[in-house]
């Protein structure tokens, strides 16, 4: 689909002259995605993001053609069996204008908020919670976000600076958030409303009776003005009833089978990667099951473990010579191929997720950020990001993109586009962006 | 036309050359004649300067708040730090103004979840521990219950600014209602006033500012704007943001409705300052400034134009205007010809000059080419091309912005190759459109905007300065309606002497305060008189037109039709 | 080596005092430093302490630590949130290999009278029947005690306190970067309104505005009143409050300017930022330029302690520390010891050794001489907690008994002995400062630092209140 | 073809405009003010010169900590005193016994510099284009130590501490100039500026065009001045002590050390918009040895395999400086930097006056017990 730019639209309504409505009726153009119900629409899209530490090797990441067909380099090869499933997007900026290079901060913050931190935690509204108001809003859970990295305080989910969004650390902590008591199985007999959503359902009343008020005063015009927000008004109410209702059954949906003890914690990469697993079937259960249309999984930070190596992941980038023969560091390299392993892994749980006639990947977009480019020198261009899912059928996958050094923050607005926000540029200061990745665009 | 005898003695020739063209220039054009009071001399005006004409008044309108006002408001209520980061949905232009597009703007439920978001973090914000106790004014007698007292003292006082009226007691009564309820059942007093803040942040009531009209007692069948009305008006105009609570005591009083009343009122208002920040919304709204905010240049080639420095422009326009025109009271037209301004370190690299670390105070020297708004950044950057300067966009942008007139789109089907792809034997600007001037259909408007434009021409696409384009020098020469000017600062001398300057602001100003671009010639030509009478002060513009009848009459919008409309009009006004 | 004059350093410290320091204002406002009660297990209360501000403390006032887990260069230390505790009785006896390139399982020094990390910071239990109440919590040990959590972290006590209210086991002004896994003195939030935070330093507890800037008061204003004009508000910039709240609490009011626009004060005097003083940079933090303008004060909240009669404040070429009579940089050790337990290694009760490394290559000797220590005057006193002299037996840099042949008097900061550098040669010089391993953070020597003109504006002092 | 030019054109953006902005004929014709211009540092490294074949270091690159830490105590002591507390104590108390490790040394006689004596000498280096007599025994002993290379850690973090960190900003004035391009005699003074550099929106490209104040309130110490000739376009200056703040993002709370230089001189091609070139003169062993551990602990020194105490003992046989008055063994290196300066406007506090600072070389200590 070609996505119309807004202001276009604009001119076409005033030059069309009669203009009787504002711009929020700009959502017809956009296509039936977000607000499909369970009753027999198509299924929802969702969204997600991922994240892993300390970026590429770039002579053994980014791959030497760009398109359809391009060969998978050596830090790619995990990718072989899911190629067709997910996108490579190399080279992209992040623009920091005057602000400081914060290191392991700057490049995954710009890519996730479209906005140049000041200092550490400075991170404005992250593209997960802007997706999240548009399409989360009738799940149980808004965002649901997890993370194999064995720390409360990593995050990589912000509503505002002081606004941390955090992930859950274990994977029987995760289970139990999802699938414990307070699971309502769209499958089951039985149905309990929440009571803080009766609050806020009930708290609804008062503004529609605000909008009765205002509409016994004003002209004829105005009346419609009123009357569509008097709808948007009663579709939030709709969605708060939807959450106080029982849901219908929906035949993917199974309650996993509970963890009997946790994975243990540890920063040794086995571990991670097995609790990575478990958490990634989990969350794609939770998306089948509509628990929640935004899921946010963190693969790394930087204190991973390899058995038998002294040095953590971080540490590695740093101390370990590169390789006189190779050119590039042996073990950083390593952790650098078990990051895209996991991803791999990651993207096959979700192809392998059967629903409907295809799969979990067929209906939602993943967005897979890292804090760095090249790894050894911390350096925040030359970022890659790893897409997967075709988003309800608007994405096209298997393709490799040079970003040609523009800002990292294009890829974010076009994942939130394909998201259905009707929102014409997105980033601030130089990372402001209009212009979507049309490659992948079906 | 005085001055005008004067330059005539610099180039006879060129002048008359100049003035035939423009003469072709507005037949092959059409530019659109909305500058109405353009030309009309103060000598034959002045006798209608003393006396506002008999005015109809605007249609009433229901206007969306802006998003600066919303926070505007809930700053006065709870302090500057409470705010949000919240993008909020941008308004459309018309008639040059967004203010009017916000009369036109609705909220449909992907807007409506950006407001919910908004009013979830402000609550958020009050609720916290540090905050609440110097913002709600009471304690619950048990923190993890509803205090039926607490919350009625709370709800209504903040309700009646966000409302920007008294809540009437079934009102206080709901809403009260609904801070118990969520107090009981989260068992959080705080959390259930948060949630019952978040509807009054969200009701139509706070979100909608709506006209509500009366029958004007002192002109039986005419209609004036009722007192509630009348004080969210005069407070959007002059503050935007909602009245505060000696605004609303005066409406609650009647007091705004009388004459002595209101003058008190509004002298307040002009003396508050608040006023600074109702100057730079209008101006920012009138330069469409919120372009910038869009606004990217090419990195290679104008590499010291980084977003800082776009957003210091737009900042630096407005603190000269607000300067200039709020603090030191000067003439409009001043804004042309200072050389007085605000610099950032950003925009002292595109100005290549020595800086502070931090915005600073700036007087540009005599001999500098920098001399008002127009040779400043915002205006030549914002008025460019990514990658190179556009006399064609910049002298549109002053025929538009300032002056009030409207320059048609290109025609379809027109061969911009040499303007895109120029012949590399050609150096400048000037010569590249002369090219492209060949082309007839193209000629006509060009002559109106571009030699406007062409005085700016020292100015790259970033706003730096510079003497040659490609190694040829630049030709700054050019007229403005037949007036010649040969420098950014005679272009400054000429737009500071043009009539069509000061009626534009005229216009733009009444408009942004009734939200009604189609007042009648006859009542701009008074205010615009009354402007010129002022010494062309703002803040005497603000006094005239928030005191006059124009601004608080009001009749049924056009298109309405008679039976329930008039009907809901008159009841209201019964109440 | 070159004698230090102490007449020529008068100009110095007279400058220092011109400028407004902490020390000159030491007279002018009475230690006040006042929190927002929170609901507390009955045995817990709130003790006011010289440099931390209002901590938490048991009943008989001593200090309330957590330990938050932290990742480390390999591996990582601490109590996870929600979890048991990390901090056991047994004995640990080896490194834990958390720095390159030093391997985990090498015997730590005096490995046999290592003490137990319950025996350093013991647990503050919980009875059987304890309920958790506001942010605490309980959580059971390994040997199924019962121990309190505060913000889900399991709190502790120290056996380095001696007295209450005088936390001497770890501080809130903390070392960056590889310091190990400090413990954190735990305190309730101040009462100040939400745009501002209280910031620890030497000088004492400051007003500072969330964003960042430090915040000043001024000698032209009368109380509830602000003489700030035009040319004034170019670089100072008044603290605004909103304009339709009562807000007026405890210390706290409000002016109104002009109308329609409130002002904060803090014990009546209207607050400011200055408007050049940088904060937007992590890496130019705290900008206490204001204070060296006639005039203008940093708003504190309350004056950090005296320092020692005699002493001095000298400008280096990034900010100032305290130095002794001579006017010579005075510093202290900081130690953390490399075991799963993160013991501190840096007081006169604990092993010697990893100091006796960094002063003198292990030599007690050659220590001596390079870093001696600052004998105090006979009869000297210090007026507050964090300042004392002590009693030093130099050959083993422990506390001397009482009485003992041979022993020093010597001044203190927390209970530590405080030294000079041989390399010092003038009233400013710093070469002892950072000294030691990594940077001198996990065993090493630092100045005391008055004024850091460079330090990191970091999310610890943000959080600090 | 076209994908091509436009990602080289974008790779190379940071020097490009680096380079490309020194052409802007605005900025030439209003950076010479009041007959004196200003630059503020960017960049910042080492001079080494490094064959693609690593023909100057034919034995290899020296090992680490990491390599030889398991080697510190022969038998394999386990105890953190054998070890650890062992090694830092003897970083920071080297000894002068003979270096236990092997150390490799550049060998050859292709270096970079300046002629620092005016005199060609057996151990001198000579430029890849022919200038003989080159000092810079620095070269010498840290060549084949990965970190001080071209893509060791250390040579990729100086310049980012160097234009990053504001107790680095470093600023040259240049004044009584007549002429940028030939001027028998002006003056360089150094100081410590206070501002952020300006840069293009990637944060990495430095532009000309921005403004320093002069730090006068900390930064004095830092302050020097030089007398120098344009010839060509190339300043030179006299050879003068310095102290150069040089701090690293690893010790910005505490113990931000600084550099002293030993007659140093000013050797830049310069021009409206940049200064490009050498610095040259002499490193005070003991000085150094401390600076580069409180920059970089001994986990960071594993970053480029540098073993300080073998560093030293190798630093400490090449010195060819200042000679010690009472031993009579040299005391310093001699040493060139690489550095790149933009035009800066500067701007001096209206209270304070610029003077040098009186005596840079007796304020750091060059000896301990």
């Amino acid at each position: 689909m070609t996505h119309m730019n807004r202001r276009r639209v604009l001119r076409g309504i005033l030059n069309g002259g009669a203009v009787t409505v504002g711009l929020p009726l700009l959502d017809c153009f956009l296509n039936t995605n977000g607000t499909a119900m369970a009753d027999g629409k198509p299924l929802p899209i969702a969204f997600g993001t991922w994240h892993w530490g300390l970026g590429i090797a770039r002579n053994v990441f980014e791959p030497k053609t760009t398109g359809l067909n391009y060969e998978l380099t050596q830090q790619l090869l995990p990718l072989k069996d899911v190629k067709q499933h997910i996108n490579v997007l190399t080279n992209f900026t992040a623009f920091r204008d005057s602000a400081p290079a914060i290191c392991h901060h700057t490049g995954w913050v710009i890519a996730r908020s479209g906005n140049a931190p000041r200092t550490n935690g400075d991170v404005v509204e992250t593209i997960d919670v802007t997706t999240a108001a548009r399409i989360g809003r009738t799940t149980r859970f808004k965002i649901l976000a997890a993370s194999a990295v064995n720390n409360v305080r990593e995050t990589f989910s912000y509503d505002n600076p002081t606004t941390p969004n955090t992930a859950e650390t274990s994977a029987l902590g995760l289970y139990t958030r999802i699938f414990g008591p307070d699971f309502q199985d769209p499958n089951a007999p039985t149905f309990t409303p929440n009571p803080a959503v009766m609050v806020r359902k009930s708290a609804l009343s008062g503004v529609m009776n605000d909008i009765k008020d205002v509409e016994k005063v004003v002209g004829a015009e105005d009346r419609a003005r009123m009357d569509q927000y008097f709808t948007a008004v009663r579709q939030v109410e709709r969605q708060f009833e939807q959450r106080l209702t029982k849901p219908e059954p929906i035949a993917a949906c199974h309650s996993p089978k509970a963890l009997g003890e946790d994975i243990k914690i540890g920063t040794e990469v086995e571990l991670v990667s097995s609790r990575h697993k478990t958490m990634a079937s989990l969350m794609a259960m939770a998306v089948a099951c509509d628990q929640t249309r935004v899921f946010n999984l963190y693969y790394g930070g930087f204190d991973h473990t390899k058995l038998g190596y002294e040095k953590p992941h971080h540490a590695c980038t740093h101390e370990e010579p590169i390789d006189e023969k190779l050119g590039y560091q042996i073990n950083h390299a390593w952790f650098t191929m078990r990051s895209i392993q996991a991803w791999a892994e990651y993207v096959k749980v979700l192809a392998d997720f059967k629903e409907g006639g295809g799969s979990l990947l067929d209906r939602v977009l993943v967005m897979g950020t890292t804090d760095v480019g090249e790894a050894r020198i911390h350096s925040i261009d030359h970022l890659p990001i790893l897409m997967a899912g075709r988003a309800g059928g608007k994405v096209k996958t298997g393709y490799h993109v040079d970003g040609g050094g523009t800002s990292i923050a294009r890829i974010g607005y076009t994942a939130m586009r394909v998201m259905g926000l009707d929102i014409p540029n997105w980033g601030t200061n130089s990372n402001n962006t209009s212009k979507e990745l049309g490659e992948i665009l079906v | 036309m005085f001055r005008m005898k004067e330059k005539t003695s610099i180039s006879k020739r060129r002048l008359t050359f100049l003035r035939g063209c423009a003469f072709v220039a507005l037949a092959a054009c059409a530019i659109a004649a909305c500058s109405a009071p353009t030309g009309v001399q103060n000598d034959a005006a002045r006798v209608a300067t003393l006396q506002e004409p008999d005015t109809k008044g605007a249609p009433t309108s229901v206007r969306l708040v802006t998003g600066a006002q919303l926070l505007n408001t809930v700053a006065y209520l709870f302090g500057p730090d409470v705010k949000t980061i919240t993008r909020f949905p941008p308004m459309e232009r018309v008639e040059g103004l967004l203010q009017i597009g916000a009369g036109r703007a609705g909220i449909n439920d992907n807007y409506l979840e950006i407001y919910r978001k908004a009013s979830t973090d402000v609550a958020a914000l009050v609720m916290d521990v540090r905050r609440r106790n110097f913002l709600i004014g009471c304690t619950p007698a048990n923190p993890n219950a509803a205090d039926n007292a607490c919350a009625t003292q709370f709800l209504s006082r903040v309700g009646r600014i966000l409302f920007r009226q008294p809540l009437d007691k079934a009102r206080t009564d709901e809403v009260v209602g609904i801070a118990n309820t969520a107090a009981d059942t989260l068992g959080d007093f705080y959390s259930g006033l948060g949630i019952a803040l978040e509807t009054l942040l969200v009701s139509p009531k706070t979100l909608f500012v709506v006209d509500r009209a009366e029958p004007d007692p002192a002109r039986p069948g005419e209609q004036r704007l009722d007192a509630y009305s009348l004080a969210s008006r005069l407070s959007f105009f002059l503050w935007n943001a909602a009245p505060d609570d000696t605004v609303l005591k005066a409406a609650e009083s009647g007091e705004i409705l009388t004459p002595k009343g209101r003058a008190k009122i509004v002298d307040m208002m002009l003396a508050s300052p608040r006023l600074e920040k109702g100057v730079r919304a209008f101006f920012d709204d009138m330069l469409a400034f919120d372009d910038l905010e869009v606004l990217a240049k090419d990195p290679q080639i104008y590499p010291v134009f980084t977003g800082n420095a776009v957003g210091d422009a737009r900042e630096q326009a407005l603190r000269t205007i607000t300067e200039l025109l709020v603090t030191e009271r000067s003439d409009y037209r001043d804004l042309f010809t200072t050389r007085k301004t605000f610099v950032s370190p950003a925009l002292a690299a595109v100005y290549q000059m020595p800086t502070n670390s931090s915005w600073m105070a700036y007087e540009f020297p005599k001999d500098s080419p920098r001399i008002g708004i127009l040779t400043q950044a915002a205006f030549l950057a914002g008025h460019s091309h990514p990658g190179r300067s556009s006399p064609t966009l910049r002298g549109k942008a002053l025929r538009e912005l300032l002056f009030c007139q409207k320059v048609p789109p290109p025609p379809p089907n027109v061969d911009f190759s040499a303007v895109e792809n120029p012949d590399p034997n050609i150096k400048t600007a000037r010569d590249r459109l002369d090219v492209h001037h060949k082309n007839p259909v193209c000629a006509g408007c060009h002559k109106i905007t571009d030699p406007l434009g062409l005085a700016l021409e020292n100015f790259d696409g970033a706003g730096q300065y510079r003497e040659n384009e490609k190694g040829a020098p630049i030709d700054a020469t050019g007229a403005l309606d037949g007036v010649p000017f040969n420098d950014p600062a005679t272009l400054g001398k000429v737009l500071h002497d043009s009539p069509a300057l000061t009626s534009c602001l005229t216009r733009r100003v009444l408009s942004y305060a009734t939200s009604n671009a189609n007042a009648d010639a006859e009542v701009l030509k008074y205010f615009n008189a009354q402007f010129g009478m002022h010494g062309y002060r703002i803040p005497d513009l603000l006094r005239v037109i928030a005191l006059s009848e124009s601004f608080s009459r009001v009749r049924a919008p056009e298109s309405t039709t008679k039976t329930a409309d008039a009907g809901a009009l008159t009841n209201a006004a019964a109440k | 080596m070159r004698v230090f004059l102490s007449a020529a350093f008068t100009p110095i410290v007279m400058a220092v005092l011109a400028c407004g320091s902490a020390q000159a204002q030491s007279a002018r406002q009475t230690p006040v430093d006042a929190f927002i009660p929170e609901p507390m297990p009955p045995s817990v209360r709130v003790v006011q302490t010289e440099l931390d501000g209002p901590l938490f403390a048991d009943a008989a006032g001593k200090v309330f630590y957590i330990w938050p887990a932290k990742g480390q260069r390999v591996g990582r230390t601490g109590d996870e949130m929600g979890k048991a505790p990390n901090c056991e009785d047994t004995v640990i006896k080896v490194s834990a290999g958390t720095m390159p390139p030093y391997p985990a399982g090498l015997e730590l020094p005096e490995a046999d009278t290592r003490p137990a990390c319950t025996q350093v910071w013991p647990p503050f239990l919980a009875a059987n029947d304890s309920k958790p109440v506001g942010q605490w919590n309980i959580v059971s040990r390994a040997n199924g005690s019962k121990q309190w959590t505060y913000e889900g972290y399991p709190v502790y006590t120290s056996a380095l306190d001696r007295e209450a209210a005088a936390p001497v086991g770890s501080a809130r002004i903390r070392a960056k970067g590889d310091s190990g896994n400090l413990r954190e003195p735990i305190g309730p939030l101040a009462d100040v309104p939400a745009q501002f935070v209280v910031v620890s330093s030497q000088t004492g507890r400051f007003l500072a505005r969330v964003d960042g800037p430090v915040v000043y008061t001024s000698d032209k204003d009368a109380p509830n009143k602000s003489n700030c004009d035009k040319a004034c508000l170019g670089e100072w910039q008044p603290v605004l409050a909103a304009m339709a709240a009562p807000q007026s609490r405890g210390e706290w009011g409000v002016i109104e300017r002009s109308p329609g626009v409130r002002q904060w004060t803090f014990r009546k005097m209207p607050v400011y930022t200055r408007i050049a003083d940088s904060v937007d940079d992590k890496y130019r933090p705290h900008g206490f330029d204001g204070s060296d303008k006639p005039g203008w004060h940093i708003a504190y909240v309350r004056l950090g302690p005296n320092i020692p009669k005699g002493f001095s404040i000298q400008d280096t070429t990034r900010g100032q520390v305290v130095a002794d009579p001579q006017g010579r940089t005075v510093y202290t050790h900081a130690c953390i010891d490399d075991a799963a337990d993160m013991q501190p290694c840096d007081h006169p009760n604990q092993t010697q050794a990893y100091r006796y490394a960094v002063c003198g290559h292990s030599d007690p000797v050659r220590c001596v001489k390079n870093f001696p220590y600052v004998i105090a005057e006979k009869g000297a006193k210090s007026d507050n907690k964090t300042w004392s002299v002590v009693s030093i037996d130099p050959a083993s840099g422990k506390f001397a008994a009482p009485g003992q042949a041979g022993a020093l008097n010597v001044w203190a900061f927390r209970d530590r002995p405080i030294y000079t550098f041989i390399r010092d040669k003038a009233p400013g010089d710093l070469e002892g400062d950072a000294w030691g391993e990594m940077n001198g953070f996990r065993n090493g020597f630092h100045a005391i630092w008055m004024r850091d003109q460079f330090g990191l504006f970091n999310e610890e002092t943000r959080r600090d209140q | 073809m076209t994908r091509t030019l436009l990602r080289s054109a974008t790779v190379g953006l940071g020097v490009a405009l680096a380079i490309s902005a020194g052409s802007s004929a605005s900025v030439a014709e209003t950076a010479l003010k009041n007959r004196s211009i200003g630059y503020v540092m960017y960049h910042e490294n080492r001079s080494i010169y490094e064959t693609p074949e690593k023909k100057e270091c034919p034995n290899g690159f020296n090992t680490g900590p990491s390599e030889q830490i398991p080697l510190w105590t022969p038998g394999g002591n386990k105890t953190v005193l054998g070890t650890q507390l062992d090694y830092e104590g003897e970083v920071l108390f080297p000894g002068t016994s003979e270096d236990r490790f092997p150390f490799n040394y550049v060998t050859g006689n292709v270096g970079l510099g300046l002629n620092l004596d005016g005199k060609v000498g057996p151990n001198d280096f000579t430029s890849p284009d022919g200038e003989r007599g080159i000092d810079n025994q620095f070269y010498r002993v840290m060549g084949c130590v990965y970190n001080y290379r071209h893509d060791g850690n250390t040579s990729i973090n100086f310049p980012r501490w160097r234009s990053q960190f504001p107790y680095n900003v470093y600023v040259i004035e240049l004044t009584d100039v007549d002429s940028l391009a030939n001027d028998p005699d002006v003056t360089v003074t150094t100081y410590r500026g206070t501002d952020n550099l300006l840069t293009d929106a990637t944060g990495m490209g430095y532009l000309p065009g921005g403004s320093q104040t002069i730090d006068m309130r900390w930064g004095k110490k830092f302050i020097q001045k030089f007398r120098g000739k344009i010839v060509d376009g190339m300043l030179t200056t006299e050879a003068k002590d310095l102290i150069v703040p040089t701090g690293s993002y690893f010790t910005a709370r505490d113990g931000i050390p600084d550099i002293l230089y030993r007659d140093m001189r000013f050797s830049l091609k310069v021009n409206e918009t940049d200064a490009v070139g050498y610095m040259g003169g002499y490193v005070d062993v003991e000085n150094w040895i401390i600076h580069s551990y409180k920059t970089r602990s001994t986990p960071l020194q594993i970053y480029g395999q540098s073993l300080l105490p073998s560093i030293y003992r190798a630093m400490r046989k090449m010195a060819d400086g200042h000679p010690d008055p009472e031993t009579g063994a040299n005391t310093t290196l001699s040493t060139a930097l690489d550095v790149k300066f933009k035009q800066v406007f500067v701007k001096h506090p209206d209270d304070a006056v610029a003077s040098a600072g009186t005596n840079a070389s007796t304020t750091l200590a060059s000896a301990g017990n």
